[in-house]
């Protein structure tokens, strides 16, 4: 047991270090935009979020595909965590996105692909984590959320296609990607992206070890009342 | 001539149709007859293709003109050679070259015999001749090759000169039968999936000579057209990573993969559904290729410009695709392998791991060729990927595999003990190591190349390592000298040595491979005459240009001397370039090579004031490549020899596995397996068990219940019952533990042995919105009764409802409903009723005429398995009783003719103890 | 300027609030384990 | 393979049989889609060409809206007296019922548009300009690939106590796609022909456009996906 602790408390320091270095990067070290000033500093944490959601999305699915073929409780709790650790990403990513909007080109929501996808993805996620909580049977519980999962994410390329496609026929005013990156950004943008994931991997073994602890619980509320 | 050309080619398209057709329904009904009229069609589709195809020869032998084919690729001064060769210069002619040999091949298989399973021939024949249909299709109405061309020219457009070269019949050709003959193991894949033996070893043998054959044909095809691009293209390379050389090379990777996992398959019955994937995806990949060649998306020295046929190809690709992913998920359940992997270190686990990079270098190929593609699709503009993407991704991963491929021969079948490993593998290992050494201090510094000649090293030494303990020990055990055992040895094992040779033969190639790779040296240079340009150590020393006129082309030659180091003479060379009427001219390179190095001169241009530019390239080792080929061949051919076939093993190490080892060489079963023997045994369970995520509901459950038995099951609440009776009536699997019904594996049977059992719960499953007839009509034809509508009625008359048969369930009483379930059950008349508390929500009356329906259903003999927590009804009928707590079976005894007070005390005494 | 400053609060509160809460049900479960644990050991006192 | 499609028939025949002696689910959904129809109607001054643009967005408003009734209904009646577990120990594949129900819904949504589009039309005076068929193909796609995903997960859904609130929710996020692309058809289909952006009519035109694509490639995938999964929701 004392080996997993002080690999925990490793872990967790790892991500803060790489937390503050991202943050020295993003803040100080990497150049001011030209168009878009101070306010495009945020794209770092924009991104890194981003990519960590789409991420954490993506090993839900795996997890899910790993419940319905072992059907063993782990891979379920890991579904669980990643998708909560993934929507609030999400939620971070959706409201960076629209303040940086705000301020780089004063509209709260430009419908840029990546952006919309993001918020549909919220939605995907929000009804898979109210699908998990409408179902008492864990076992049930388990293997509908595994089969939304997958369904959910395998919606995710075409999603992203057709509003791609949409966008084109309602031309907006400036996308993300119109950026040029110069090559001083780079770092800043690969330590956020970092420290996130690191982030994502933490958060998603914490609250994995919560609900272990809620099932042992559980299994010796049940012992307690049979015997 | 060429109307009876298209004539003979609408025939063939008809005949193969009808031949397609004919195999598919032989197949279906599985009638002999059938398949002789089949077998006439597919002689006459070949017929016709040859035909056709002479007749093409004909007319472009004869430069017949007024067909636009012959006018745009041929000229009156073009070599009679090479107006056979512009056979397959264009379109129309080299799609009809492909369907001819198909339609040769068709006919080959249809011809072959599968005592056991007659069925997979035929629907393999039958997709062959299919596929033969699509291509036909095109050739018929998209490029017909014998069109007409109204203004008849006076002379033709001429060969493009680039293909005007000796290389130019044998690449193209050997390619092409490559492609051609994947159909052959495609069609197996296919009939075998559909017929439903995919699993069994009958298919493996078919697919795999045809898949050497094809492999063969690839080989040679892929090796020469590198040979021809290095003489021929004047590159100083010969492999540029051009999208049709990536089309040619993705199907062989994933066919050398399948040759291998074969063997696993063959010998352990593993890796059935991964073998079904390759042998599909192989096909799909050769017909990609052509794909990409044919509708020139992607821009390359070779492409046909013609996006018309490309559309075609797309279609039938997407079809073939698709149908292939849906027959083999249907036919899943028979894939699962035999055995498990058992350990790392074993064959099985070898083949495993060359299949991986196998396939990573697939897909980093296909990656790698559609990458501009990926690009322009996702907007970003078309943006190629170069040799340095492939040499980074490709090479590496090949040194792995030929690394593993030095490993195999000491890992043994399932599991290899380590004592034999280590000594033999000790040997090659160290030779490998010295060769490293050796090399570097001979000044070699560059780290890729000391591994791969390291590598190389190992590999041919531990494949004759292998050999020599192999023939020393059957020189040991018929006292024979060890090098007439090892005679014997090769002409006995012929298949296991023409793959080591082949392996050799790569191995060679890799040096090859290694020595241009790293060590070319390269320069251009303009010289004046009598001026020298130093190239790697050798000295070409310029002395002028010459020109000489020849019938047809003009040629302008540079006359170089080449000394090495120490100033003695090596070669003279004269490097041309040739000019042609037309306008077009072609360079041809001047190669002197020996097994050391390759000198390599092209004579790029010249100025009026004489200063000639020179590209030479010093590649050593480069011979090296094409001996390797030969022994490739070689070993091919030796592996392919019809010699002595394996011993066709059970599927399983451990004899005839229950699954396809019985039934190969019984007579042919009806082709959905209906076996209705009668079993002893109605349920036959050992130690069930059943898990929701970490919580055992069911543990060790045994039971045997015969034939015509009533079984009570008494327990608790909790206990698991409910869950049991899911078990025993199929509708949730156990988690381990046997289960057999009516003596047969549920597993095996699938969904006709639900047929035979029935479920009665105190929940009715009856539909409220329907009436009782619908109800039953609806079960009758779910479960196909015979003569529905008679039963129908017999049987509401049983259970007095026919007054109320048209009413809607909803109306009906808590009774009526629970006789209507009855019905259902006397109707489906299952052998096997399993009971779920029946009684539940029952008054007196109706209790008593349950009983007496169950009592009636026992005198026919049929099993009934009764679930229980009251004593009141039912158990006066039970031959054995069995008591369930907290998922275990804790008392099992015979008790026919006991009181229910007897069962109260036994349930007392078993279940109240425990509480 | 002030955008910056409202998107990095924004960002970094709804990570700490979510690893607070984490923290939190943490924290509630290993109190009800202890009172779990306190009770089967009364109830095996009271066997004895 | 020939039993397997006979008991999907089976399957719609107690469907259809099931609705026809009551009609309370077909009545109910046309009725709302009418309802929709004719607020959005107040809601919007027909007249002015700015509706023009919105008219399509009514349309599969008022027909989603309607099926996702039709679709929760579809497989709550099976919880009554278990007859779901009654349909699973029949000899037969689980994927029949999948196919079943999800033909039954489609008719019954397909009837309700057929009843509706009338009423649609007269009300917003679209018929001068109007290509029939092609809008006629364009319902038939995007209700296949809505009911396609509703069925599935209105089974998937069923298992829970508040499945009424649980589907739109599932189901409305993953359907987007099919929603987009049938929206942006018939937007097409009901422009007028001198319109901005107008294209060609026939076939060709229609296919230029990527929705088309979109529509198939999510058709195919929702027929397949389910296929595969389906026997993991019905698990018992």
């Amino acid at each position: 047991m004392h080996r997993r602790l002080f690999r925990w408390r490793l872990a967790v320091a790892a991500a803060g270090a790489l937390m503050l270095l991202a943050l020295y990067f993003s803040l100080v070290y990497a150049p001011t935009e030209r168009t878009m000033g101070q306010v495009q500093r945020v794209f770092y944490f924009h991104l890194g979020n981003a990519w960590n959601a789409f991420l954490a999305f993506f090993l839900v699915m795996v997890a899910s595909i790993g419940y319905l073929k072992t059907r063993s409780r782990r891979w379920d709790i890991y579904a669980e965590a990643l998708a909560e650790v993934g929507v609030v990403f999400t939620t971070v990513v959706l409201i960076t996105g629209s303040i940086w909007g705000r301020a780089a080109w004063n509209t709260w929501w430009t419908w840029d692909p990546r952006l919309t996808t993001t918020l549909v993805l919220w939605f995907i996620y929000d009804g898979y984590l109210a699908l998990r909580a409408s179902l008492e049977n864990w076992e049930t519980r388990a293997r509908l959320s595994a089969v939304y999962g997958i369904v959910g994410f395998v919606n995710v390329p075409i999603v992203f296609m057709s509003i791609r496609w949409w966008r084109t026929i309602h031309p907006v005013v400036i996308s993300l990607s119109g950026m040029d990156m110069d090559p001083r950004m780079v770092p800043a943008m690969l330590a956020s992206l970092l420290a996130f994931t690191l982030l994502l991997g933490v958060c998603t073994v914490l609250r994995a070890q919560i609900s272990q602890s809620a099932d042992a619980l559980q299994s010796m509320k049940d012992a307690f009342r049979q015997d | 001539m060429p109307e009876i050309g298209t004539i003979s080619l609408a025939a063939a398209l008809a005949a193969a149709l009808y031949a397609a057709a004919t195999f598919g329904m032989a197949a279906w009904r599985r009638s002999e007859e059938l398949a002789r009229r089949a077998r006439w069609a597919s002689v006459a589709v070949a017929a016709l293709e040859t035909l056709a195809s002479l007749i093409l020869f004909y007319l472009l032998g004869t430069s017949d003109f007024s067909v636009r084919y012959v006018a745009e690729y041929t000229s009156r001064n073009l070599p009679p050679f090479y107006r056979l060769v512009a056979f397959w210069g264009g379109q129309a002619g080299s799609l009809l070259l492909w369907s001819w040999i198909l339609s040769l091949l068709g006919a080959v298989a249809a011809y072959q015999r599968f005592p056991g399973q007659p069925a997979m021939g035929f629907a393999a024949s039958s997709v062959a001749f299919a596929v033969d249909v699509f291509f036909l299709l095109i050739l018929n109405a998209v490029t017909p090759p014998f069109a007409r061309l109204s203004p008849v020219p006076p002379d033709g457009a001429g060969l493009n000169p680039l293909l005007q070269n000796p290389g130019m019949f044998i690449h193209p050709l050997t390619l092409y039968v490559g492609y051609v003959a994947f159909a052959i193991p495609f069609s197996f894949a296919f009939g075998a999936l559909a017929t439903g033996n995919a699993g069994r070893p009958v298919w493996v043998q078919a697919v795999r000579s045809w898949t050497l054959f094809a492999w063969l044909f690839l080989t040679v095809g892929i090796v020469y057209g590198a040979q021809w691009a290095y003489v021929e293209l004047g590159w100083g390379g010969y492999w540029g990573w051009d999208p049709v050389e990536n089309a040619s090379l993705m199907p062989w990777l994933t066919a050398t993969a399948f040759l291998h996992s074969i063997m696993a398959q063959e010998r352990r019955g593993m890796y059935k559904a991964w073998n079904v994937i390759l042998v599909a995806l192989t096909f799909l990949l050769s017909i990609f290729g052509t794909y990409l060649t044919r509708s020139g998306i992607l821009s390359s020295v070779h492409a046909f410009q013609d996006s018309a046929l490309g559309q075609w190809f797309f279609y039938f690709l997407a079809a073939a695709t698709l149908a292939s992913i849906v027959l083999i998920a249907a036919r899943w359940q028979q894939l699962q392998g035999e055995q498990e992997l058992e350990s790392y270190a074993s064959k099985e686990a070898g083949f495993l791991f060359s299949n991986l990079l196998l396939m990573a270098m697939a897909f980093a190929v296909i990656l790698g060729t559609l990458y501009p593609l990926i690009t322009r699709w996702l907007g970003q503009g078309e943006i190629t990927v170069g040799p340095p993407f492939f040499n980074q991704v490709v090479v590496p991963l090949g040194l792995a595999l030929v690394l593993l491929m030095g490993l195999c021969p000491f890992l043994g079948w399932r599991r290899t003990n380590g004592g034999q490993f280590k000594e033999s593998f000790l040997a090659p290992a160290l030779v490998g190591v010295v060769v490293a050494v050796g090399l570097a201090l001979a000044g070699i510094r560059i780290p890729g190349a000391l591994v791969a000649f390291a590598i190389v090293a190992f590999v041919l030494s531990s494949l004759a390592a292998e050999l020599w303990r192999e023939a020393s020990r059957q020189a040991l055990k018929n006292g024979e000298g060890v090098l007439r055992a090892l005679g014997r040895l090769l002409a006995r094992e012929r298949r296991r040595y023409g793959g080591h040779l082949v392996h050799v033969g790569v191995a060679v190639m890799i040096i090859g491979m290694t020595g241009i790779g790293f060590f070319q040296v390269h320069a251009t240079q303009s010289v004046q005459a009598g001026q020298a340009i130093t190239v790697g150590g050798y000295r070409f020393a310029y002395n002028g240009l010459l020109e000489k006129r020849q019938p047809g082309r003009d040629v302008v030659m540079a006359d170089l001397e080449v000394s090495d180091r120490q100033g003695r003479p090596v070669a003279s060379l004269r490097p041309e370039k040739v000019f042609y009427p037309d306008g077009q001219n072609s360079t041809e390179v001047a190669i002197h090579g020996n097994l050391a190095r390759d000198l390599y001169v092209i004579l790029a241009g010249w100025q009026a004031d004489g200063t000639t530019t020179f590209q030479i390239y010093v590649n050593p080792l480069v011979q090296w490549m094409w001996i390797g080929e030969y022994l490739l061949v070689v070993g091919t051919l030796l592996a392919l020899w019809p010699g002595r076939r394996p011993r066709l093993q059970g599927s399983g190490a451990d004899g005839a596995a229950a699954g396809s080892g019985g039934d190969d060489g019984g007579p042919a079963p009806a082709w959905p397996e209906e076996r209705a023997e009668v079993a002893e045994l109605m349920v036959e369970a050992r130690d069930l068990s059943k898990r929701i995520g970490e919580r055992l509901i069911l543990q060790g459950i045994s039971l045997q219940v015969p034939r015509g038995q009533f079984v009570a099951l008494l327990g608790p609440n909790g206990a698991g019952k409910s869950t049991l009776l899911r078990v025993l009536s199929l509708l949730s699997p156990p988690s381990a533990g046997t289960l057999r019904i009516a003596g047969q594996d549920p597993l095996e049977a699938g969904d006709s042995l639900r047929r035979r059992l029935a479920l009665l719960s105190h929940n009715t499953f009856l539909y409220g919105d329907l009436s009782a007839r619908e109800n039953l009509y609806l079960y009758g034809r779910l479960y196909g009764v015979e003569n529905l509508q008679a039963r129908i009625v017999q049987v509401l008359e049983r259970v007095h409802l026919t007054l109320f048969q048209m009413d809607p369930v909803r109306v009906f009483s808590r009774g009526m409903q629970q006789r209507l379930a009855i019905a259902r059950i006397l109707l489906l008349s299952p052998d096997l009723v399993f009971l779920d508390e029946p009684y539940t929500g029952l008054d007196l009356e109706a209790a008593a005429s349950l009983n007496s329906i169950l009592a009636e259903l026992k005198a026919q003999g049929k099993t009934l398995f009764l679930i229980t927590h009251s004593f009141e009804a039912g158990l006066e009928l039970a031959d054995q009783v069995a008591v369930l707590v907290r998922g275990r079976l804790v008392y099992q005894a015979p008790s026919s003719g006991w009181s229910v007070e007897q069962y109260r005390n036994v349930y007392l005494q078993k279940a109240g103890s425990v509480k | 300027m002030g955008y910056l400053f409202a998107a990095m609060a924004v960002a970094w509160g709804t990570l700490f609030l979510y690893l607070a809460y984490l923290g939190q049900r943490q924290a509630q479960l290993s109190r009800e384990l202890t009172l779990l644990q306190q009770a089967t050991r009364d109830s095996a006192k009271k066997e004895e | 393979m020939r039993a397997y499609w006979r008991q999907v028939g089976w399957i719609l025949w107690k469907e259809l049989r099931a609705e026809w002696r009551t009609r309370q689910t077909v009545t109910s959904m046309a009725i709302f889609a009418f309802l929709v129809i004719v607020v959005f109607s107040f809601a919007f001054d027909p007249t002015r060409d700015v509706t023009r643009q919105v008219l399509p967005g009514i349309l599969w408003i008022a027909y989603l809206f309607a099926a996702v009734l039709g679709l929760n209904r579809s497989f709550m009646v099976e919880r009554f007296n278990d007859s779901l577990l009654g349909l699973l120990s029949a000899p037969m594949d689980r994927s029949t019922i999948y196919f079943g129900k999800a033909a039954a819904n489609l008719l019954f949504v397909l009837l309700v548009e057929a009843l509706s589009l009338p009423v649609f039309l007269a009300l917003y005076d679209v018929l001068p300009d109007l290509r029939l068929e092609e809008l006629l193909l364009v319902l038939l796609l995007g209700t296949l690939g809505f009911v396609e995903v509703g069925t599935f997960l209105s089974a998937l859904s069923a298992n829970s106590r508040s499945s009424e609130l649980l589907l739109p929710l599932l189901l409305f996020p993953v359907a987007l796609p099919v929603v987009i692309a049938s929206v942006q058809l018939t937007a097409v289909l009901l422009a007028a022909p001198a319109a901005a952006g107008a294209v060609a009519p026939g076939w060709a035109g229609l296919w230029s456009l990527p929705w088309l694509k979109v529509l198939l490639v999510y058709d195919g995938v929702f027929l397949l996906l389910p296929f595969l999964l389906f026997d993991y929701v019905l698990e018992v």
